[in-house]
């Protein structure tokens, strides 16, 4: 299982989801009505290391962080 | 060095340590930015959210940039409510030289506001409210959508 | 406000009452400069001359310029000799919006340093050498060549 | 008389001079062998403005300084 973990903002808990790679996370957080606004905006980490790359495989235990828009300062 | 503080910055403090922390470090130049709280509209406060994993590293690559340039780095950023007139944020840049020091926070200070994952609120009649309207897409949003 | 003092400056006390000074004028970036005399060569302190008149006005053209741009501009410098790893020069910014800020401090400090009327000497020993490989024209030199 | 004082490091006594303009200063301050090497790096103020044109006039009392390349901070 690969744990989703939503930051900031998105009042969200975190989704525990049978995945092998970015991409079927992708998918999977698609077909939900509630992140449809979020996911353009949102970039997206992988045991805490920023990625680009929807073709990048998952392990079980692995960890995907979403980070919306930030405002810091 | 990177530190995280509850609540508004103790801003004369933490100038005053990195200072006497560079000392004798044979630095000419040191510039910090100082990022403080104004009275707009009718909040009380902002507040900010951390992820201290990320923030953490992506401070780490910039002390390694710095570096490259014979610079170091230091921020300090606060964490929940920073009441107006406060300081929420201090970066700043230690360099041999006038013009690495110069550019280097510039490049500094925008990084930060563009990817440091942090979240401001404004606090308004006691409630928090996502700074929507000024905050920005990390690079490489998107990915997922 | 611009500030000369004899010998090195107190840093931490002109940081901290700028920033107190300005406390309550909801200025949201406070970007000081700080320079201090770097161990090289045998040097044991370096020492400025100041011409006052000419670099008082120098000043007030730049608290206008700023001024234009909602910002405020500050300087302090020191006169007579400064040990090495104690501050000389201290120059800040105060401006509502950090690019304003960022901008203007790089500007103010470039072009302190190419036309403020202030000489450098190296302190060797305890005399005053005349820092010539260091020192630039000021803008319109040559006029009487 | 025009005062004409050398700043900094040209170690120079103030000089008075008979002069109408600054042309007529620039060409005495020429006829000074040692200030040959100073003055195409000097700036020039009037009454502690900076200047950059000879042909300004000049009257009695006005006070001319020469300031050679500077290095603050």
């Amino acid at each position: 299982m690969v744990r989703v973990e939503f930051l900031g903002p998105i009042a969200r808990e975190a989704l525990e989801i049978d995945a092998s790679s970015v991409q079927e996370i992708a998918d999977r957080l698609r077909e939900d009505e509630t992140l449809r606004e979020w996911l353009p905006k949102c970039a997206v980490a992988l045991n805490d290391e920023m990625i680009s790359d929807l073709s990048i495989e998952l392990k079980d235990g692995d960890r995907v962080t979403i980070l919306p828009p930030v405002c810091g300062g | 060095m990177m530190e995280l503080h509850q609540g508004a910055l103790d801003t004369k403090e933490i100038f005053g340590r990195w200072l006497d922390e560079e000392a004798s470090s044979n630095y000419g130049a040191y510039i910090p930015f100082v990022g403080t709280i104004r009275a707009e509209d009718e909040i009380e406060a902002l507040s900010f959210d951390i992820y201290e994993p990320i923030l953490k590293r992506w401070f780490d690559e910039w002390q390694d940039r710095a570096a490259k340039r014979g610079a170091i780095v230091k921020m300090a950023h606060a964490i929940g409510d920073v009441p107006i007139h406060t300081s929420s944020y201090i970066s700043a840049v230690f360099s041999p030289k006038r013009r690495v020091a110069l550019e280097l926070i510039d490049e500094f200070v925008e990084d930060f506001k563009a990817n440091a994952p942090i979240w401001k609120y404004d606090v308004i009649n006691g409630s928090r409210v996502y700074a929507a309207d000024r905050s920005t897409p990390m690079d490489g949003a998107g990915l997922l959508s």
